[in-house]
C-alpha cells in the first residue's frame, strides 16, 4: 500500500517538473516548483515508513519550511522593476496558444 | 483489530495519492496560470492531509506520531498562503486570468480572420 | 535528475535556471535520503535547495534577467568535457558494485566507526561521533572555510550604510504591511517555531539527524524570512552588523578553545577523553561544545552573507528610483 | 609543549584571526598578526631542528590512531615548506601597513589582516598534514581567502581576475576531490601514509590510474602549469601589491609540495613514473612552459605582468627538475622553490614600495627612477640578476643544481635549453635596468623621494637572504639534499 | 552487473554537464549554476559509493546490524558546506563585476579590458 502511493506521489513529481521546464509564464515555474516542494516533504514521510526508519520526518519538517521560505524569497524579489515589464512581455505568448 | 487500521490507512493513502496525482495531472492540462494554481493549490493541501493521516494511523509510538501531527499541520498553513502569495503577486503584476471575454475575442479573431 | 540537468544547459531565462537549481537541490536532497545518507539529505535540504536558490534570486534581482546569445566556442567545451568524461568512465570499470558489501572501503576503516563508536563515545548517531570526535579537525577546518567566505562577502560587498531616520523606517515598514498583510500573520505565527526548531536540531544531532550546520542554517533561514518580510532596515536593528561579526569570530573560537584546553590538560590537540572526568562524559561534554560553536558561527556568517546581499539590493533599487525620477 | 609543536604551526595563525576581527584598531590589527606570523616562523625552525634531529614527527589528532583520527605527519619535505612559507609571511606583513594606505579603502583593513592570516594558515595546513580529506579543507581555506584578497585591489579588472581563479581554483580542487573519493574508493583509507602501503595493491585496476590522473590534473591547475596558466598573470598583476608579494612567493610552492606529495609519497615512485609517461609529458610542458612565459613576459609593459609571467617560467624549471626523477633532479627542485621565494618576495616588495611612491608600475613610468629611488631599484635589479642565475646569487645555486642533474642524466640538450631560458630572462630584466636607470625621468621636477624605512628594512632582509644563500649554501642546499634522500629512501 | 554500474554513469552524466556549463556558457551566473550543479554530482558520487545492500541509515539502533558507512557522509557534510562557501563568494563578485563593467557576460567584459588595454597603449606611444 505504502510502495503504491510512493510511486503517485513520484509521478506527480515528474509532473511538476514537466510544468517547471515548460512553464510560458515566471509563476507557472514557481507553481511547479512549490508543488515539487510540497511533493517530496509527503514523499519523505512515506519513504520513511517504507524503510522504517521514522526519524525521516525531522527532514520533512525542514523540507516544509525551507519550501515555504524558498517560495517567499522568490515572490519578494520577483516584483523588482525587471520582472514588472516581462511578465507582460510574456504575456501575449500567453494569449496566443 | 489491525485490519481495520490497515484498510483504512490503505483507504485513506489511496484517496490521498489518487487526489494529488489529478493535481499533478491537472497541473498539466489547464490552460491558464490560474486555473493550474487552483488545482495544484486544492489537491495540494488536501491530498497531503489524506496521506499523512493515513500514515498518522499505522505510525507506532507517539513521537512518530507527534512528528506527523507536526508536518500535518506546517502543510496545511503553509499551503493556502503560499497559493495566496503566488496568485497576489501573478495579479499585482499584470499577469491577466483568461476569462470567457478573452476566448470570444479568440474565437472573434479566428473566425474574422478565418471567413474573409 | 539528468533531464533538469540538460534543462539548466538549454535554459536561456535566468530566473527558470535558479527555479531549476532548486529542483535539482531538492532531488538530489530526496536522492541522499533513498542512499541512507540522512543528514547529509538535511543539510543539501537546508543548503542547496534553501539558501543558495535565495542568494541566487537577490543576485538575479540585480543583474537582470536574460541572458544573452550563446557564445561559439560550444565546440572546445565539448571536447574537454567528453575527455574528462571518458576517462572517468575508464576509470569506473573496476570500482565495486554499488552497495557491494565487501568493497574495500567497509572493511578497513568503516567497521571501528560503526562497531565501538558506542562504546568510546556513546553517541547513537555515528555521523555525529565521526564528525566531531574522530576527525574533528576536518569540522574545524570546515568551520574556518565558512567563516573565510562571511569575512570575503563582507569585504566585497560591506556598504557603509547612512544612518536612517527613524520615521523613514516606520514609512518603509508601512508600505511593506499593506502589500504583504496575509503573509506577515502567517510569518508571526510561523517564525518563532522555526527558531525553537533550529534549537531542537541543534541539540538533538546526537540521537536522530541534525547538529551544528543544519541548526545554524535553519536559524538563519528564520531571520531571512524576517528580513524579507518586515524590511531589512527593521531587521538591522533587531541584529545589527558588528554583533553578528562577533558572534562569527566567537564561535570559531569556542571551537579551538575546546582543542586548547584538552591540549593544555595532557591530551593531543581535540582529545575530549581528558576533558572531563571519565571519557565519555568528556566526549559528550567536548560533542556539545563544538556543535554549539558549529551553530553559531554558520549561522551568523549565513545572516551577514544575507544581509549584505539584500542591502547590496536596496542600494540598487534606490539608485534605480532616483534614475526613474531625475529623467521623467 | 615540544610535543605539541606541529599543531601549534596551524592553530597560532588560525586562533588569530577571529581575535583580530575583535579587535577595532588596524594599529593594534597589524602588530597582532606580525606576532602571530612570527611565532608561526619560531614553531617551524624548532620543528625543523627537530625533524632533523629525530626523522619524521607524527601527531595524532585527538587521540585517535592513525587511519582512524587525523594525523599530522612532519617529514624533512614538509618542514622546509613551513618554513620558507612562514618567513616570507612575517616579512611581508612588515611592509603591509603602509603599503595598504594607497590601495585599500580604510574600513577594509581589518578584513585584509583577518584574510591573509587566514590564507597563511590554509597553506601552513596543507603542507602539514598528512590526511589526504583535510588537504582538500585547508587548500579551500587558502584559495577562498585568495579569491577576497584578490578581488579587494583598486581597480577593476581585479574583480575580474580573481572571478576567472575562482572559477578555475574550483575546478581545481574538485578535481582532487574526485581523485581523493576514487583513491578511498580503492583502498578505504584517507591516511596518506596508510594509502602509499594500501595502493601498491590494487595498482593495477584503473580506478587508481583515474584517481592519479584527477590528483594531478587539479594540482597541476592549482600550480599554474604550462598549459593551466591562465589565471596566474591576471590575478598577480591586479592584486593589491602585498598580496602578490605574499602569493607569488608561496602559493605555487604549496602546489609543487602537493604534486611531490602525492607523486612520490601517496603513489610510489614506481607507479608514478613507470606506469604513466609522467618523466616525458612534464619535462616537455615544464620546457614549453620556460619559454613561452619568459617570450609574453619580454613584451609585458606592466612590470607586475613581466615578473608575474617570469613566475610562470620558474615554475617551468621547477617542473622539470621534477620530472628528471632524480635524487639532485628532486633537490634542484626543493632549491628553487626556497630561492624563487627569496628573489620574487623581494623582486614584489621592492615593487609594492614604488607603486607607494609612483601609484602604478607601467614600464615607461619608471623612467630615471635610478636615482630617485636607488635602494629599491638596487633591490629589483639584485632580484633580477639572481633570476637569471648570476653567480653568488640564489638563483645560481638552484640552476647549478639543475644542470647539474640534467649533465647526470646525461641530456645536455635539454641543459642547453636550460640555459637559453635564463637568457630570454636577462632580456627583460634589461628592459627595466635600461628604463630605470639610463632614461631621463618624463617630467624633470617630479619629487619622488625613496621608500619609506617600512618598504626597506623587509625588501632589504630578503635581498641580504639572497646573497647569503648564495654562498652559505649549507642550509638550503643541506635540507634539501636530506628531503630528497628521505623521498626516495623510503616512501614517507 | 550492467545495473549496478549504472547509477556511476548517470553521476558522470552530471558532471559532465555541469562542467560543459561552465566552460561553454558565457553569463556569469550560469557558470556558478554550472559549478554548483558540478560540485552535488561528486556528492552523489560520494553517497553512491557508501550505499550497503540492505544497510540502513547510520544511527544506531537496536536490532539493526548492517550499517551504510559513515565516512563519506562526514566527508560530504563539509564538501557541502565549502560548496555554498564558494558560492556566496562567486556571486558577491558577479555583483561587484556587474557595477564594475555594467555587465555579467563573459565577451563584454573582455571586450572592454582589451579596450581598456588597448587605449592605455595608444596613449603611451602619443
Amino acid at each position: 500500500m505504502l510502495f503504491a502511493a510512493t510511486l503517485a506521489i513520484f509521478i506527480t513529481m515528474l509532473l511538476a517538473i514537466i510544468r517547471g521546464i515548460v512553464g510560458p509564464t515566471l509563476y507557472d515555474r514557481i507553481l511547479a516548483v512549490n508543488m515539487f516542494g510540497t511533493k517530496t516533504v509527503l514523499l519523505i514521510a512515506l519513504l520513511g515508513f517504507v524503510m522504517g526508519r521514522p526519524e525521516f520526518l525531522d527532514i520533512a519538517i525542514v523540507y516544509a519550511l525551507i519550501n515555504f521560505i524558498s517560495v517567499i524569497g522568490v515572490l519578494r524579489y520577483s516584483d523588482t522593476h525587471q520582472f514588472k515589464h516581462s511578465p507582460t512581455l510574456e504575456d501575449p505568448v500567453e494569449k496566443e496558444d | 483489530m489491525d485490519i481495520i487500521i490497515t484498510i483504512s490507512s490503505g483507504f485513506f493513502l489511496l484517496v490521498g495519492s489518487f487526489l494529488c496525482f489529478s493535481g499533478g495531472i491537472g497541473l498539466l492540462r489547464f490552460p491558464d496560470f490560474y486555473t493550474r494554481m487552483h488545482a495544484a493549490g486544492v489537491t495540494d493541501t488536501l491530498g497531503a492531509g489524506m496521506i499523512l493521516i493515513g500514515l498518522m494511523i499505522i505510525s507506532t509510538d507517539l513521537l512518530v506520531f507527534s512528528k506527523l501531527v507536526l508536518v500535518l499541520l506546517l502543510t496545511l498553513l503553509i499551503g493556502p498562503t503560499t497559493s495566496h502569495v503566488l496568485a497576489k503577486a501573478a495579479y499585482h503584476n499584470g499577469l491577466m486570468p483568461k476569462t470567457l471575454n478573452n476566448h470570444e475575442k479568440n474565437n472573434a479573431k479566428e473566425t474574422s480572420s478565418s471567413n474573409p | 535528475m539528468v533531464i533538469v540537468a540538460f534543462a539548466i544547459i538549454r535554459m536561456k531565462d535566468l530566473f527558470a535556471v535558479v527555479m531549476l537549481l532548486g529542483i535539482y537541490g531538492l532531488i538530489s536532497a530526496s536522492f541522499f535520503i533513498v542512499m541512507d545518507a540522512v543528514d547529509v539529505a538535511f543539510t543539501e535540504a537546508a543548503v542547496g535547495a534553501g539558501i543558495s536558490t535565495l542568494l541566487m534570486l537577490v543576485v538575479i534581482a540585480m543583474t537582470g534577467r536574460k541572458e544573452k546569445a550563446n557564445r561559439h566556442k560550444p565546440f572546445s567545451a565539448l571536447f574537454i568535457v567528453l575527455v574528462t568524461g571518458g576517462l572517468l568512465i575508464y576509470g569506473t570499470l573496476d570500482m565495486p558494485h554499488i552497495g557491494a558489501v565487501d568493497a574495500p572501503i567497509h572493511k578497513h576503516v568503516a567497521p571501528r566507526y560503526i562497531n565501538d563508536s558506542m562504546a568510546e563515545i556513546g553517541v547513537p548517531n555515528i555521523v555525529t561521533s565521526v564528525l566531531a570526535s574522530y576527525r574533528a579537525f576536518d569540522t574545524f577546518g570546515e568551520v574556518v572555510v565558512i567563516f573565510t567566505a562571511g569575512i570575503g562577502v563582507l569585504t566585497l560587498l560591506s556598504v557603509a550604510r547612512r544612518k536612517e531616520s527613524e520615521e523613514e523606517i516606520s514609512s518603509i515598514n508601512d508600505s511593506m504591511h499593506e502589500q504583504h498583510l496575509v503573509i506577515r500573520i502567517v510569518a508571526k505565527m510561523l517564525i518563532p517555531f522555526i527558531f525553537l526548531f533550529a534549537l531542537y536540531v541543534q541539540f538533538h544531532g546526537d540521537f536522530g539527524p541534525g547538529g551544528g550546520f543544519q541548526a545554524g542554517v535553519i536559524f538563519a533561514a528564520a531571520t531571512i524570512l524576517y528580513a524579507m518580510l518586515f524590511g531589512l532596515s527593521t531587521a538591522r536593528k533587531v541584529i545589527n552588523q558588528t554583533f553578528i561579526q562577533l558572534i562569527a569570530a566567537i564561535g570559531v573560537l569556542l571551537y579551538g578553545s575546546v582543542g586548547i584546553v584538552s591540549l593544555m590538560s595532557g591530551g593531543n590537540f581535540f582529545d575530549y577523553n581528558v576533558l572531563a572526568s571519565d571519557p565519555i562524559a568528556g566526549q559528550h561534554l567536548g560533542i556539545l561544545l563544538i556543535e554549539w560553536g558549529v551553530g553559531c558561527t554558520v549561522a551568523s556568517v549565513m545572516i551577514i552573507i544575507f544581509f549584505n546581499f539584500a542591502g547590496r539590493q536596496e542600494l540598487h533599487q534606490q539608485k534605480e528610483r532616483v534614475q526613474n525620477q531625475e529623467p521623467s | 609543549m615540544i610535543a605539541h609543536l606541529p599543531i601549534l604551526q596551524v592553530i597560532i595563525p588560525l586562533m588569530a584571526a577571529p581575535i583580530c576581527l575583535m579587535l577595532k584598531r588596524t594599529q593594534l590589527v597589524w602588530l597582532f598578526s606580525i606576532i602571530a606570523s612570527g611565532l608561526a616562523f619560531a614553531v617551524s625552525i624548532l620543528l625543523l631542528q627537530q625533524v632533523m634531529a629525530s626523522g619524521v614527527i607524527s601527531y595524532e589528532l585527538g587521540g585517535w590512531q592513525a587511519p582512524w583520527g587525523i594525523e599530522y605527519r612532519i617529514d624533512k619535505l614538509n618542514a622546509f615548506l613551513l618554513l620558507i612559507i612562514s618567513g616570507i609571511s612575517t616579512v611581508v606583513l612588515f611592509a603591509a601597513q603602509t603599503s595598504l594606505e594607497k590601495e585599500i579603502p580604510k574600513d577594509k583593513h581589518i578584513f585584509f589582516y583577518v584574510l591573509y592570516l587566514l590564507s597563511l594558515t590554509g597553506m601552513l595546513g596543507i603542507v602539514a598534514t598528512g590526511d589526504a580529506f583535510n588537504v582538500f579543507v585547508f587548500l579551500e581555506i587558502s584559495s577562498l581567502s585568495a579569491y577576497a584578497l584578490i578581488g579587494m585591489g583598486n581597480k577593476r579588472q581585479a574583480l575580474w581576475a580573481s572571478y576567472q581563479y575562482l572559477i578555475m581554483g574550483t575546478i581545481g580542487a574538485t578535481f582532487i576531490l574526485i581523485g581523493i573519493g576514487l583513491m578511498y574508493q580503492m583502498t578505504g583509507t584517507l591516511n596518506m601514509h596508510d594509502l602509499s602501503q594500501r595502493l601498491p595493491e590494487v595498482e593495477q585496476s584503473r580506478t587508481v590510474l583515474a584517481a592519479f590522473a584527477f590528483v594531478i590534473v587539479g594540482v597541476c591547475l592549482k600550480l599554474a602549469m604550462f598549459p593551466l596558466h591562465l589565471w596566474l598573470p591576471n590575478a598577480y598583476t591586479y592584486a593589491p601589491s602585498i598580496v602578490t608579494a605574499f602569493f607569488a612567493a608561496t602559493a605555487t610552492k604549496v602546489a609543487v609540495y602537493l604534486l611531490i606529495r602525492f607523486t612520490f609519497s601517496v603513489f610510489g615512485f614506481s607507479f608514478s613514473f613507470t606506469h604513466i609517461p609522467l618523466q616525458t609529458i612534464f619535462m616537455a610542458l615544464g620546457l614549453v612552459g620556460i619559454f613561452v612565459a619568459s617570450t609574453s613576459a619580454i613584451y609585458q609593459n606592466n612590470v607586475k605582468q613581466l615578473f608575474a609571467y617570469s613566475s610562470i617560467a620558474q615554475i617551468g624549471y621547477m617542473i622539470v627538475g621534477f620530472s628528471l626523477s632524480t635524487v639532485t633532479g628532486l633537490t634542484a627542485t626543493l632549491l628553487h622553490m626556497f630561492n624563487h621565494a627569496l628573489m620574487k618576495g623581494a623582486i614584489f616588495l621592492a615593487l609594492a614600495a614604488v607603486i607607494y611612491r609612483v601609484g602604478n608600475v607601467e614600464l615607461n613610468n619608471l623612467r630615471g627612477l635610478g636615482r630617485q629611488m636607488p635602494l629599491t631599484m638596487a633591490a629589483i635589479v639584485i632580484g633580477g640578476l639572481s633570476l637569471i642565475g648570476v653567480p653568488l646569487t640564489v638563483g645560481f645555486v638552484s640552476k647549478w643544481y639543475l644542470l647539474m642533474a640534467l649533465i647526470e642524466q646525461g641530456w645536455w640538450p635539454i641543459a642547453v635549453l636550460i640555459l637559453l631560458g635564463s637568457m630570454l630572462a636577462v632580456i627583460y630584466v634589461w628592459r627595466i635596468v635600461e628604463v630605470a636607470y639610463f632614461k631621463e625621468p618624463l617630467n624633470k621636477n617630479s619629487t619622488i623621494k625613496e621608500a619609506p624605512m617600512s618598504f626597506l628594512i623587509p625588501i632589504w632582509v630578503l635581498v641580504i637572504a639572497n646573497i647569503y644563500f648564495g654562498i652559505d649554501t649549507r642550509l638550503s642546499v643541506g635540507v634539501a639534499e636530506a628531503a630528497a634522500q628521505s623521498l626516495f629512501g623510503v616512501a614517507l | 552487473m550492467l545495473m549496478d554500474l549504472f547509477n556511476h554513469w548517470v553521476v558522470i552524466t552530471l558532471m559532465m554537464s555541469g562542467l560543459y556549463i561552465v566552460i561553454a556558457q558565457g553569463n556569469l551566473i550560469k557558470k556558478i549554476v554550472g559549478l554548483a550543479v558540478f560540485q552535488t554530482s561528486v556528492f552523489i558520487f560520494y553517497i553512491s559509493m557508501a550505499k550497503v545492500e540492505g544497510g540502513t541509515a547510520p544511527i544506531l539502533a537496536d536490532g539493526i546490524t548492517q550499517y551504510s558507512n559513515p565516512l563519506p557522509h562526514v566527508l560530504i557534510l563539509t564538501a557541502i558546506v565549502v560548496g555554498i562557501a564558494t558560492t556566496a563568494l562567486g556571486l558577491s563578485l558577479v555583483v561587484r563585476i556587474k557595477e564594475a563593467y555594467g555587465s555579467i557576460e563573459e565577451d563584454e567584459i573582455q571586450q572592454q579590458d582589451n579596450q581598456a588595454l588597448s587605449e592605455s597603449n595608444l596613449e603611451k606611444e602619443a
